[in-house]
């Protein structure tokens, strides 16, 4: 299975500054690619890797995690927690063949409409410099 | 009178690519270093193992992952149930104690109020070419469970290796279709008659084994056990299974799964509730559900004394251990011995 | 040897435990295996040299349960198993008495084991009383580890998918690790279905990433579940490459420093950014 | 069986110029979950609602998807439409197509493609959404405050006036804090104690407030609304009902020797002794370091003098537990000991001092009576250096932060010294002057233009002692470029604000953060500044940060109308998106409770077992513990698992 040249992407993020951040890019009819799929949670800190390894192994070709930037967590540390989680699944997926670039993990505030456009465009770009190569982890069908 | 059959050793090949063009024939297979069964390969060497292999055979009657129903999310939830495979299939290379399985398995799947139609329909399918055993392994104690190496009970067609060639026979109307072959000469050669030694692993009765139920040992005996699944996924008479639902991208198959009653997930139930929480009564369960609980419904014990289990062990103990180790212990107490408490040396 | 028969037996005398926890070789098969010595037992065939592989950890929240305190017999790597365990409330440490033997390596089939080469502590980090020589901790190479990263992708996800794809679901390597504790794995969960319970590629690379992930700051590298692996799945080099991992994000060597809060649980401010970044990138 | 109602919004043309919403509703209406689909041009509208209304009504649907804009903007309003017709509110989810689609997306086919996909998950998701109630949690209407300097003083008295029960909490004998030492306060120059002094005695005196000095906060349990506290009242081994505050036992006890804090340390007292003059409560105090009787059972003069036979020399520390609803902690701050400054002498040259010793030095209750000697040799001093940002602003020595009140206090000092010194010479080493306050520039223009301060902006490099018994100080006037230094009589060191010594120790206590400096961390920098990471914890004073008296006293004000706030309700409704823990699914290694901010985790029995507990009241619904727990035993209602899962997998 390929990367594919619509590359699907899945975007958890936070709902007080990321989420936010993306409803703004929509207020301010920054336009980005129509691939990326939200996920909405509370807090970075409420993301168990569990969720993106499901999303490889689903078929996504990227994914994003963003929260808000490191001392404006609304619960103060959640983001921390998550910075050290995710910094260590990453490498695990990265070790098991899972291409760098599929993954981007970020901090986007609620005033950063621009900023979660131009994320999304930019991670949609590198995979689709990817596209062709192997969609590695993704499952084909049922029983695989 | 049905004879013996010789063959050279160098018409093998030939004689099951023959059979290839009409059957879909299943033989062992080297890959990385271990044996597994799988397709035949004409362009592939055809070789059978010196003993048994670790993966048990009743993956080709009731495979690991079975779908039995398929359906769809659409505004129906379409469900079709999975339709079984019928062409005619042949497996060579199967032990007698392999056969003894799978006669424990029709007994589950066919001879009891519901019969599973999937497995019906591989069983009525298959023929089965069955290898006489010339020695026992280290592992092997079918003689201690009432079986021989050199048993046909249950072969379509038996053969075995014998000096520079294999003698075949059938032992049913089903095996004489592939008897009929330019590469099988009659004889009056048979296999040569050997003396059986015992295993290591002979045990107490299954109405012996029903009365430790509440003893003491159960601690003993599971603190040397993982109660990790792999023997009862090696072991040719387990066949627990659960039923889950798998979906990807709308699609939906209803599964059956190997289940094993070693772990502590199979006997949870909805509310949390679990009744083999502890290792102790999961290691009980499955000595006494292979040496009484299976004669109790069927008469006779599951264990075929294959050696499987000892095999895939990882901590190298053995599961027919347990089963001496408690007959041992039933001894004991036969003759007073017994004391209260356990003896637990091994941890 | 002597030295450490000597000091259970005064322990046994002064009531300090009921019962050791250690490795016994059988007389009958020089077989050793890891064994229960109770007060009054002979010590004899108490043994401890390179055929005590075994990470006898995973026995003591039993033993506790069942002895008022219970000496155990620790390995370096084992001692750092201990260390993870307590952190995490799983064992009090009144309960037990810590043996701490200098370690040699152990031979796994004949030869070290793999897992010796990148030993962080040749003796217990906890240890109430230290038998034997105390050698200097190595600092890991991760030799294995970087041989896969030299990989490409596609080359790593060919090496371990033909591994997953063998995956039998025995769940050994769950059972052995002292750290795999779960009331309820999450394997063995249905609602949601993370993990598919067939034994297929998709559940299975499900099952060892989230085996390795859950273990990440927390696996002290005893590698018991390599050894007991039916289908000889790697599984060390995952755990490796997660320590490390966060032996180069966070310089935790885990189970190394006793009463350390575990990396992935500590709140650390200070982290850079960096750490978010793909090594590729 | 869940039966889902869809509803599509147009939101005018905000979303259907860009996707083709009946192609949407068409799609989705033979998903096998879905009971009920319309499209509507704006769905917020009363009559858009009405449509949910009648469509849970007439067609039996029990969960909403409406395919709108963001749930920031009108989840609430069509939680409230489910409810209103019985649904629990809980059982709606909204698919986000207009800032997430219809916005973003320039190609109207994708767009609408997308649009189908985000409500497809919805409906997917909203299937495993549970009902959930709010949570009430009851109320205790008493407040605990800790600290009886004047922030803690003015929350206690202003939630006092509120009709509240106060129980004010001050470590030392005497509630008054640091202000009760200051001799006048900037800009306005009024006496200190003339305006403080009324307060404490109104404090004392308030029905609805119960003052405990000597006494430390030992534990916290509980959340907001119903917290229990564990208070220690030291051993004083003096018995305040019986003690008449006659002050006979400081005057004739033997043992002059402690030194006075209340003076910063210039003078010495008796062993026993009441704090200072206006103290509240006026019962004195057994220093049992110093006093004879307790170290080596001899003297004993006090008891035998006192007339109350109020001296009790078996005292012992003693703890008692108080139900509070809500905590306001106002523990102020420390001068920083500039011993670190070995350049100015290390506080090794006695007339090198601090700006709280000058204070004390210039204060009419002071050790000299008001008169300003030195404390050397009790001359008059006729030239004062003093010299600012001592551990302010110099990461390299103490503290990278501004202090905040020492331009103005030094500023005040110059002042009260030229009117006590009318002949004597004055200057400031200064880096800046900060004086952003109300007055407060004017104030400072008026030290240097009325009383002839001079203003030498540069940081002192040295100090020396004379042998004059003068000190030269080394500094620069940087504003002409050019090394200077000054032979002065007495040195004053604007030393520091400091968090208290023991401030993380309550912190952890409280369960609220301290920052890198150690004062205590508001909830938000800017729209919750008095607000701590514990619900029902509040802060005021310099405990969060250096401050001045008017910002101490607005922010204890403030405090006291948050805890009114919250009294005003006899229960509290909490969203019921919060965690909780299956107990049989729970291992107890409570790796969880390292990652709560909130403290809200607690370790409980079941069974056999140790597990973890979530305290409804204290949780905030972040799921940090949810993403670390490895068994999947914390449950995060409302962003589930099994919610986010579907989300995951429902990708078409």
């Amino acid at each position: 299975m390929q990367i594919e040249k619509e590359p699907k992407i899945l975007a958890i993020l936070c709902k007080w500054c990321s989420y936010a951040g993306a409803d703004l890019a929509g207020t301010s009819r920054f336009a980005y690619p129509a691939n990326v799929r939200i996920v909405q949670v509370p807090c970075s800190g409420r993301v168990d890797p569990i969720m993106i390894f499901k999303a490889f192994v689903e078929g996504y070709d990227g994914v994003m995690v963003s929260g808000c930037h490191p001392g404006d967590c609304h619960y103060t540390t959640g983001n921390y927690h998550a910075r050290r989680r995710i910094a260590v699944a990453r490498r695990l997926l990265e070790f098991v063949g899972v291409h760098p670039d599929r993954m981007h993990f970020t901090w986007i505030s609620a005033a950063e409409g621009k900023k979660f456009a131009e994320v999304c465009s930019r991670f949609t770009d590198k995979l689709k410099n990817l596209s062709g190569t192997e969609k590695t982890l993704a499952r084909k069908e049922l029983a695989t | 009178m049905n004879k013996w059959h010789k063959m050279k050793r160098t018409d093998l090949q030939k004689f099951v690519s023959r059979l290839a063009e009409k059957w879909e024939v299943w033989v062992p297979y080297r890959a990385d270093g271990k044996w597994e069964f799988g397709i035949y390969d004409a362009m592939k060497d055809l070789d059978f193992p010196e003993s048994i292999i670790h993966v048990s055979l009743k993956s080709l009657f009731f495979p690991k992952r079975r779908p039995v129903a398929k359906y769809e999310e659409d505004s129906k939830w379409s469900l079709q149930a999975v339709v079984p495979e019928d062409r005619p299939r042949i497996v060579i290379g199967l032990h007698p104690c392999d056969v003894a399985g799978i006669e424990y398995m029709d007994k589950v799947f066919l001879k009891s109020e519901h019969k599973d139609a999937m497995y019906e329909a591989e069983r009525e399918r298959t023929m089965l070419i069955g290898m006489i055993c010339s020695e026992m392994e280290d592992n092997c104690h079918c003689t201690d469970r009432g079986l021989a190496p050199d048993s046909t009970r249950g072969m379509d067609v038996a053969f075995v290796e014998a000096d520079d060639h294999y003698l075949f026979k059938s032992m049913t109307d089903r095996g004489k279709q592939v008897m009929q072959s330019e590469y099988l000469k009659e004889v009056d050669e048979k296999p040569e008659k050997k003396e059986w030694p015992a295993g290591k692993y002979a045990i107490a009765s299954p109405e012996e084994f029903m009365e430790m139920y509440d003893d003491k040992i159960w601690h003993e005996l599971s603190d040397i056990c993982l109660t990790c699944g792999i023997c009862t996924y090696a072991c040719p008479t387990c066949v627990c299974f659960l039923v889950t639902d798998e979906k990807f991208k709308g699609k939906g198959e209803r599964v059956t799964v190997w289940d094993s009653c070693q772990l502590q997930s199979y006997s949870r139930m909805a509310g949390g509730h679990n009744t083999r929480k502890t290792p102790a009564s999961r290691v009980r369960n499955r000595t006494l559900d292979k040496f009484a609980y299976s004669h109790l419904r069927y008469g006779q014990i599951s264990c075929t004394g294959c050696g499987r289990c000892v095999m895939v062990c990882p901590l190298k103990r053995s599961f027919p251990q347990l089963g001496a180790r408690l007959s041992e212990r039933i001894e004991e107490k036969k003759k007073g011995k017994a004391k209260a408490g356990t003896r637990s040396k091994e941890a | 040897m002597n030295e450490m028969r000597n000091k259970i037996e005064e322990l046994f005398k002064n009531g300090e435990i009921d019962a050791v926890l250690g490795y016994r070789e059988d007389p009958a098969t020089g077989e050793v295996k890891a064994a229960v010595f109770k007060k009054d037992e002979a010590l004899d065939d108490m043994v401890f040299d390179g055929r005590c592989v075994q990470n006898l950890v995973n026995y003591l929240p039993t033993l506790v349960a069942r002895y008022r305190k219970v000496g155990i017999v620790l390995k370096g790597c084992d001692g750092r198993s201990l260390v993870t365990q307590l952190v995490e409330h799983r064992i009090n440490k009144n309960q037990i008495v810590a043996l701490g033997v200098g370690c040699e390596g152990v031979k796994l089939d004949g030869k070290e084991a793999d897992k010796c080469d990148d030993c962080a502590t040749s003796m217990s980090p906890i240890a109430d009383y230290e038998f034997g020589e105390k050698k200097h901790k190595k600092e890991p190479a991760f030799s294995k580890v970087e041989e896969i990263e030299k990989m490409s992708p596609a080359e790593r996800w060919k090496f371990f998918a033909d591994y997953f794809a063998r995956c039998e679901r025995c769940y050994a390597c769950r059972q052995i690790c002292p750290s795999c504790y779960c009331e309820i794995c999450v394997a063995d969960q249905q609602e949601p279905k993370w993990i598919e319970p067939s034994a297929k590629l998709s559940a299975n690379t499900m099952w060892h990433l989230i085996r390795a992930y859950h273990l990440a700051g927390r696996c002290a590298d005893c590698g018991e579940c390599e050894r007991v692996c039916p289908q000889e799945i790697p599984m060390r080099l995952l755990n490796n490459a997660l320590e490390k991992a966060v032996h180069e994000l966070f310089d935790v060597r885990p189970g190394t420093v006793p009463d350390e809060i575990p990396p992935l649980v500590v709140l650390s401010k200070e982290d850079p950014d960096t750490i978010l970044e793909g090594k590729n990138e | 069986m869940a039966k889902v109602g869809v509803f599509v919004c147009h939101c005018g043309v905000n979303i259907a110029a860009k996707v083709d919403v009946k192609k949407v509703v068409d799609t989705l209406k033979d998903m096998p979950e879905v009971g009920f689909a319309q499209e509507y041009k704006f769905m917020c509208s009363s009559p858009g609602q009405e449509l949910i209304r009648k469509a849970i009504k007439d067609n039996n649907i029990n969960r909403v998807v409406v395919a709108a804009c963001s749930p920031r903007m009108h989840l609430p309003t069509f939680q409230k439409a489910l409810a209103s017709e019985g649904l629990n509110p809980y059982l709606v989810s909204m698919a986000n197509i207009r800032e997430q689609c219809s916005w973003v997306t320039d190609d109207p086919a994708e767009a609408t493609q997308k649009a189908i996909d985000l409500v497809a998950r919805q409906i997917k998701r909203v299937v495993h959404q549970d009902p959930l109630d709010e949570i009430y949690v009851p109320m205790t209407k008493t407040a605990l405050v800790i600290g009886g300097g004047i922030a803690g003083i003015q929350a206690a008295l202003d939630i006092a006036d509120g009709n509240r029960k106060v129980i004010l909490v001050e470590k030392s004998p005497s509630i008054g804090g640091r202000m009760a030492q200051l001799d006048e306060t900037f800009p306005t120059l009024d006496c200190s104690q003339c305006i403080l002094t009324p307060k404490m005695v109104e404090a004392a005196q308030h029905p609805n407030i119960e003052i405990r000095v000597n006494s430390e906060v030992k534990k916290v349990d509980g959340y907001v609304g119903n917290f229990e506290v564990t208070i220690e009242k030291k051993a004083t081994y003096v018995d305040a009902q019986k003690c008449i505050g006659c002050g006979i036992c400081q005057e004739k006890c033997p043992v002059k020797t402690v030194p006075d804090d209340f003076n910063a340390g210039l003078n010495t007292r008796a062993a026993i002794a009441i704090p200072f003059p206006q103290a509240v409560p006026a019962i004195p105090v057994i220093e049992a370091d110093y006093c004879k009787k307790l170290i080596e059972n001899k003297c004993g003069v006090c008891a035998k003098i006192c007339p109350a036979e109020a001296v009790v020399y078996d005292d012992t520390p003693k703890q008692e537990t108080v139900n509070v609803g809500a905590i306001v902690v106002a523990t102020g701050y420390r001068e920083m000991d500039p011993a670190v400054y070995t350049e100015y002498g290390g506080m090794k040259y006695p007339d090198v001092i601090t700006g709280m010793q000058f204070e004390r030095l210039i204060s009419s209750t002071g050790p000299t009576g008001g008169e300003l000697k030195r404390p050397s040799d009790g001359k008059i001093p006729k030239t004062v250096v003093f010299v600012q940002c001592v551990g302010s602003r110099d990461e390299s020595k103490a503290h990278a932060y501004c202090s905040g009140i020492c331009c103005m206090y030094t500023a005040k000092h110059t002042m009260l010294y030229k009117h006590h010194v009318p002949d004597g010479q004055a200057y400031v080493s200064y880096i800046d002057v900060r004086a952003p306050g109300k007055t407060y520039e004017e104030f400072v223009r008026r030290a240097i233009e009325e009383e002839d301060v001079r203003y030498l902006r540069g940081r002192v490099a040295k100090i020396r002692r004379l042998q004059n018994g003068q000190y030269r100080v080394y500094t620069e006037d940087t504003l002409v470029g050019r090394a200077v230094h000054i032979d002065a009589d007495m040195v004053v060191l604007a030393s520091a604000v400091e968090p208290q010594k023991d401030a993380v120790g309550l912190a952890q206590i409280l369960g609220i953060a301290c920052d890198a400096d150690g004062f205590y961390t508001e909830a938000h920098p800017k729209l919750k500044p008095i607000e701590t990471a514990s619900a029902g914890v509040f802060l005021a004073g310099a405990c969060q940060g250096p401050k001045d008296i008017p910002a101490s006293v607005q922010q204890g004000s403030a405090a006291a109308s948050k805890v009114l706030a919250l009294f005003a309700k006899d229960t509290m409704v909490k969203s019921p998106q919060i965690a909780a823990v299956d107990p049989t699914a729970c291992t107890g290694c409570l790796t969880c409770s390292y990652v709560c901010h909130y403290s809200a985790i607690e370790e409980k029995e079941f069974g056999k077992r140790r597990v973890a507990e979530i305290i409804p009241g204290k949780c905030q619904g972040c799921g940090a513990c949810v993403a670390t727990c490895k068994g999947k035993a914390i449950t995060l209602a409302g962003f589930s698992d099994d919610e986010i899962y579907e989300e995951i997998v429902s990708c078409r």
